[in-house]
């Protein structure tokens, strides 16, 4: 297949379609960085006419070009020509316009999902602007359950995130509380070690369990360790609810997670086996980013973009709860400010829920990135708008233990009061007998809950 | 169990901005204020560079002597962009690096994302760490004072150095309610390619967190065995669970 | 008064009260083009936490400092004292977390508008994030009337504008029907005149009437000529729905557009002399933007957004159907990108609507600044969350006159459907019953319709 | 009336980006990508320098002496956010800017904000009315070449070189559809700080919008008028409107 375009007498071209890809993306620092970025506006809007031209059938080959890769296996053994054949015969800008076209309704796109791989995906989204990523994604409906629902129409989750940097018990029970009194943690409550033994593992897990039980909330927690970690606090009986893991688009960037699919798939046996949640519930929960696989040297000539998207292949594999961007989090070399993290979380949210994926985004930024707290704001808004399935709220937008700005608790009352897009209903249920996010109710403080706690020892 | 119903007790649990207000609204206004003005004190972290001359004497004062280098990036802006740049070592700064006998341990001290980290907790640390090297045996170089630094410009030094472990130490990219947070990044026979899977690290070397004379011991304990086992990293996390307990279920 | 604030050891001070809103304000290029922007990020949150200790009384004095200023004499005139007491023992702090506060609901804000003067609200919106501009204006309802209702929450109306480089007939009724079959044009079908004679005027005004009157649409249309060719025009009987004219917020950069308060009155009560609307209906449109005061050298000292809050007091004092900023239109001399731009936008939406104003935006922006669509389709989405009473509509989103691009035809239809914001419920039924914005319907083609219409002589 | 059946009667009448397809969806792919390309495009026109060599070899060929001037911005990105600097003239480039006898009216053609539209239609705008100035009598200076120009560097050119009247040629800001329009500022006696509201101004001078000589012809008419009243800008017409018919209540 000849990769090119004349523009205006100039011709250009492209050698491969990864190629093609990385030149047809919005602009983005980390693919400068790698090298990969067109060489300016001209050409990359060449590149999007040569893509928009291109058949979605051309995407059936392997488009990493890598040998033995086992994500691209992945990849191929999930397509579903049946799903495909409504939009076989169709270019990637014959997709996009199918897929803004108000007859195709959000029903209509769950049911192709499997006939779609990442990389069509990708490639549709590098054409469409912030407004077609947001129209788009709205349409969708992707409804995960545990003890509760997310991901309903017209409500947004939280991820309730209460890091402290020596994984502290009371530090984190504490922020939680915090977190909870505000209306933040139906996703999940979710706590990333900074510690990464098995024995902290499952005090973190218990912290969390007497919390959840003891306050009655019809919500889920998570431990964000490594999966092996998780495996092994679940033979020694660790009240675990969701399974974490980072994956990312290729074997190689897995392996720099020190993860392999048969690993995730053990896994989600595993947590399956405790039988914590009804039968068909969703216990899986991934994080991915933009970045981490160049970071790792991973990405085989892929733009960020297109890697990331198949980092959803993966997640998809596993039936997941929960699946978040991280989208600012690494830094200004992959994201360099907030234009860049804005479309980015509108791309990453768009490709997974059209991926069929319960999709989340940490709204969030580092102090070394072009950002701050009004871009926030916007993300946030458009992806209320885009109808997000989540987001992860902090103390006060600072996670003392990672170092970045994220979402605040108090952004919880914005999403609900202002987007009215209220929390998973058992939750929201949960709320009102106990008059969170209600103007004239006297909540017991922070202390007091605290102290009825009875905590694991510390 | 401490008695958690005042402010003072809660911050000494915990640096996490918790709501003591309202419940329902949106943040306050001095909470809002704070915050802006802590994000433009990271940002000035970030983007100061560090005083080379108060370094330079600090250094003095406790006898470590010292020496300066900078990488390929000339400025922060480019520093911050560019880390591809920031782990170069250009060829006209290998020539003075080089020593005569080459010491075992190359000790790197670089600005990374904070200048301020550096300043306030980076002399403390080469000066603790320094001692127990030597009181061990082994053989230390200058302090490298490094500019526009990244983790990996410490393999180059070590290299040019002659140097078969290298500890190099550096600003983390600062939080916003601290911006004083070292990294402790040690590596075994760098090489021009070393994976980060190949390096040890200890992170928030600060008042705060990991207190800066257990830092440098735990330091100096990874050196010993690191040198004994002939690398770092991963790899070295997984022969020394090997000789411990072939075994053993537990991930390292 | 002492202006001052100790930020970590160092002291800051301020010379007056409008230089300490100038240095508290948002970086913008226009700003430090003026010479008046703060020396950095410290010192700006420095005149911040100055501003947000001070109380509103502070602001009774005479900010702009200048001697006979008309419009100074206006806002001191508006002031009621009795609207102004739920708030007068606030400080600008105070007043934000009023403002925020759930119980403070959008009648009470109506109730207090004319107790705030303009500095105060661009006071406190200087020390308010993206995401408080958005909750506060999504309180407030403000309604507007002709022929059809304008700011019914929940509802974004549009202003459709043909424009025309040579005000050809035919080419502005192509431009105008070309939107009104994309369902745009409920807020004002209005034409920038590119020339500026009467004849032309009434002419213009006549091809709007004939669209307007054949096509039986409700809703109004206006030639955004000078005041004084308007009062031209009426003296010659032309069919004018709305007066029109671009106001500031001093004297003297008012007499840079040719206008004074006794022309602006005289054009109120001429229009209102011709009967064409139900009694009490709104009659004027005025649009404003930031920049326009120190492009004319008329901004005193003032920073562009306060000097920008002014000309609303000129705006509310005529009962107007229609304000929009222009936010994006003047140069990146002014604002510089798209965060610049939208930053302005929600100040400008939010300052507009607590003064009492039926607020719009022209989403916008040159091809000289650092902007692009993505960053339109952000304003636009997040505008429409705050509650924006109309935005701009052009052909294609390319105004071919004044050399800008405003929003698309086509966004209306992401704002109804993507949004759910549907215009004036009016126009709504009109366009039902035509048919527009229907997938299936088969509308007349542009050229039938043009081809019916009795167009005067071009 | 005309055939309104074609896209191509319906071009003629306006280059509107008119909805030829769906009255429902957004916007097409090729119509987005069109978009996007005409912004890259407009972005091109702003950003490019004039080639300053290519003017020079065509103003030769209408026998067209030339001299070439630069604004105290120094490049592109710098004129467009400092437009103080496009208006200022260094005291460098004064000197070689005197002339003597002094010219009537000075001619400048300046790159404004869009380099194409000087390339495209500045010389043949240049090369109508310089003969038709001096036709009438009038003395013009050679065309100065203004590199990083605004509007009123004009004013500060023809100070330097003693006109009383200047012309100030340059690229309009571009639109999407068209970059190649010129904008053509004239201003009797210029002064240090002559207000724009004492300028005249012929805008969208290009094939399409206001053809070239009729511009031409339009700015030599107003040169006359000028000079005979000492004015330009809102006092011209204002005078010019009194001496025609003092009561007319039309606006000027
Ligand atoms: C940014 C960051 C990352 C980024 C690095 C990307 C980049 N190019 O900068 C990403 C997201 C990719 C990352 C990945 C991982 N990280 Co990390 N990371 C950080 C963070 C937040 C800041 C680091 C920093 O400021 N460096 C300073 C600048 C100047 O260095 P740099 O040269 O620009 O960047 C290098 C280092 O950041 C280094 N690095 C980053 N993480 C790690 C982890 C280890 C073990 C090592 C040896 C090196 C290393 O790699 C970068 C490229 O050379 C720290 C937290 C902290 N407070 O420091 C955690 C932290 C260092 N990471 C940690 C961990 C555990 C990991 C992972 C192992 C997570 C996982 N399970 O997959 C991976 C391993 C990466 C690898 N290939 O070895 C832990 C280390 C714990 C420990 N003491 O060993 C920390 C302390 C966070 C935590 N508490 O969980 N990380
Ligand atoms: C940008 C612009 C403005 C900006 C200028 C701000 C700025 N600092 O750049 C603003 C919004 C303030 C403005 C105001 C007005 N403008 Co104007 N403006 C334009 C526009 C869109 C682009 C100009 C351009 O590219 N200039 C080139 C760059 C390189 O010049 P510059 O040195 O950076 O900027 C100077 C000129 O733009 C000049 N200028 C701008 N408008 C006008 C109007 C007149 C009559 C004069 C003499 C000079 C002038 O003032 C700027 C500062 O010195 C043109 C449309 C076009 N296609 O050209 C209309 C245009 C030039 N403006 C026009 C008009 C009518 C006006 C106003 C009189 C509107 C009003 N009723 O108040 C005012 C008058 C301003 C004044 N003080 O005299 C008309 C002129 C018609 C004519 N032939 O006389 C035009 C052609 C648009 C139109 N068709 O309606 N304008």
């Amino acid at each position: 297949m000849k990769l090119r375009a004349d523009i205006g007498g100039q011709r250009f071209a492209w050698p491969s379609l990864k190629v093609l890809l990385a030149h047809a993306t919005p602009h983005r620092s980390g693919d400068a960085l790698a090298g990969l970025a067109a060489s300016g506006p001209v050409e990359r809007i060449a590149a999007q006419y040569c893509l928009a031209d291109l058949p979605l059938q051309a995407f059936l080959d392997d488009v990493l070009e890598v040998d033995g890769d086992d994500v691209t296996e992945l990849i191929f053994a999930q397509h579903d020509a049946v799903a495909f054949a409504p939009v076989s015969h169709l270019t990637v800008g014959g997709l996009r316009g199918w897929l803004l076209d108000p007859a195709v309704t959000g029903d209509t796109l769950h049911a192709i999902r499997f006939g779609l791989t990442p990389e069509m995906v990708a490639a549709v989204s590098k054409i469409m602007r912030n407004q077609d990523l947001i129209a788009v994604a709205a349409k969708i409906e992707v409804i995960t359950r545990f003890r509760n629902t997310i991901g309903l129409r017209g409500h947004v989750s939280t991820r309730n995130q209460p890091n402290h940097p020596s994984d502290d018990s009371r530090g984190i029970a504490l922020s939680a509380i915090d977190g909870l009194l505000m209306g933040t943690g139906d996703a999940v409550i979710g706590v990333n070690p900074a510690t990464d033994t098995v024995p902290d593992y499952i005090r973190i897990c218990e912290v969390l369990e007497v919390i959840r039980t003891q306050l009655n909330i019809p919500t889920q927690h998570c431990l964000l360790g490594h999966v092996s970690t998780a495996l092994a606090a679940m033979e020694q009986n660790a009240p675990v609810d969701l399974v974490f893991q980072s994956v990312a688009g290729s074997q190689k960037a897995n392996a720099g997670f020190g993860v392999t699919l048969p690993m995730l798939e053990e896994a989600h046996q595993a947590v399956r086996g405790l039988g914590r949640a009804p039968e068909g519930s969703n216990l899986m929960y991934f994080e991915t980013g933009q970045g981490a696989a160049l970071s790792a040297e991973a990405h085989h000539g892929m733009d960020q973009q297109t890697i990331e998207t198949r980092a959803y292949a993966v997640a998809r594999q596993y039936n997941p709860l929960l699946v978040n961007t991280v989208v600012g989090f690494i830094g200004p070399e992959y994201l360099a400010d907030g234009k860049e993290i804005i479309r980015a979380g509108l791309e990453d949210h768009f490709c997974g829920k059209l991926l069929g994926l319960p999709m989340g985004v940490d709204v969030c930024y580092t102090n070394h990135s072009y950002a701050d707290q009004d871009d926030m704001d916007l993300l946030l808004t458009v992806l209320c708008a885009a109808g997000v399935s989540f987001v992860i709220t902090v103390p006060g937008a600072d996670d003392i233990m990672l170092n970045y700005q994220s979402l605040s608790y108090q952004d919880a009352g914005f999403i609900r009061n202002t987007l009215q897009r209220p929390p998973a209903p058992e939750f929201a249920k949960w709320m009102e007998d106990m008059g969170v996010g209600t103007a004239d109710v006297q909540l017991p403080q922070i202390e007091q809950v605290l102290g009825q706690l009875r905590l694991p020892a510390a | 169990m401490t008695d958690l119903t005042t402010r003072k007790t809660i911050a000494a649990i915990t640096q996490a901005r918790l709501t003591f207000g309202q419940r329902v609204a949106a943040q306050d206004t001095a909470t809002t204020l704070n915050f802006a003005l802590d994000h433009a004190r990271a940002r000035e972290a970030v983007t100061s560079d560090i005083d080379v001359a108060e370094l330079s004497t600090a250094l003095d004062a406790v006898n470590l002597p010292h020496y300066r280098v900078q990488s390929a990036a000339t400025h922060r802006d480019e520093f911050v962009r560019r880390p591809d740049l920031g782990r170069q070592l250009p060829a006209d700064q290998i020539a003075g690096l080089a020593q005569d006998p080459a010491p075992d341990v190359g000790l790197v001290l670089g600005d990374g994302l904070s200048a301020v980290a550096v300043t306030l907790n980076g002399v403390a640390f080469m000066a603790a760490l320094a001692p127990m090297l030597t009181q061990s045996g082994l053989t230390v170089s200058p302090v490298i004072l490094a500019q526009q630094a990244r983790v990996a410009l410490g393999d180059g030094i070590a290299r040019a150095m002659g140097a078969q472990t290298v500890v190099m130490v550096l600003g983390e990219r600062p939080g916003l309610s601290a911006a004083d947070g070292l990294g402790v990044y040690i590596t075994q026979n760098p090489s021009e390619q070393t994976p980060d899977s190949a390096r040890h690290c200890l992170s928030n070397v600060r008042e705060q967190g990991l207190p800066i004379t257990e830092a440098a011991r735990q330091t100096a304990a990874l050196i010993q065995t690191m040198r004994q086992l002939g690398c770092s990293g991963v790899e070295m996390n997984q022969r020394r669970a090997a000789l411990k307990a072939p075994d053993d279920p537990s991930p390292a």
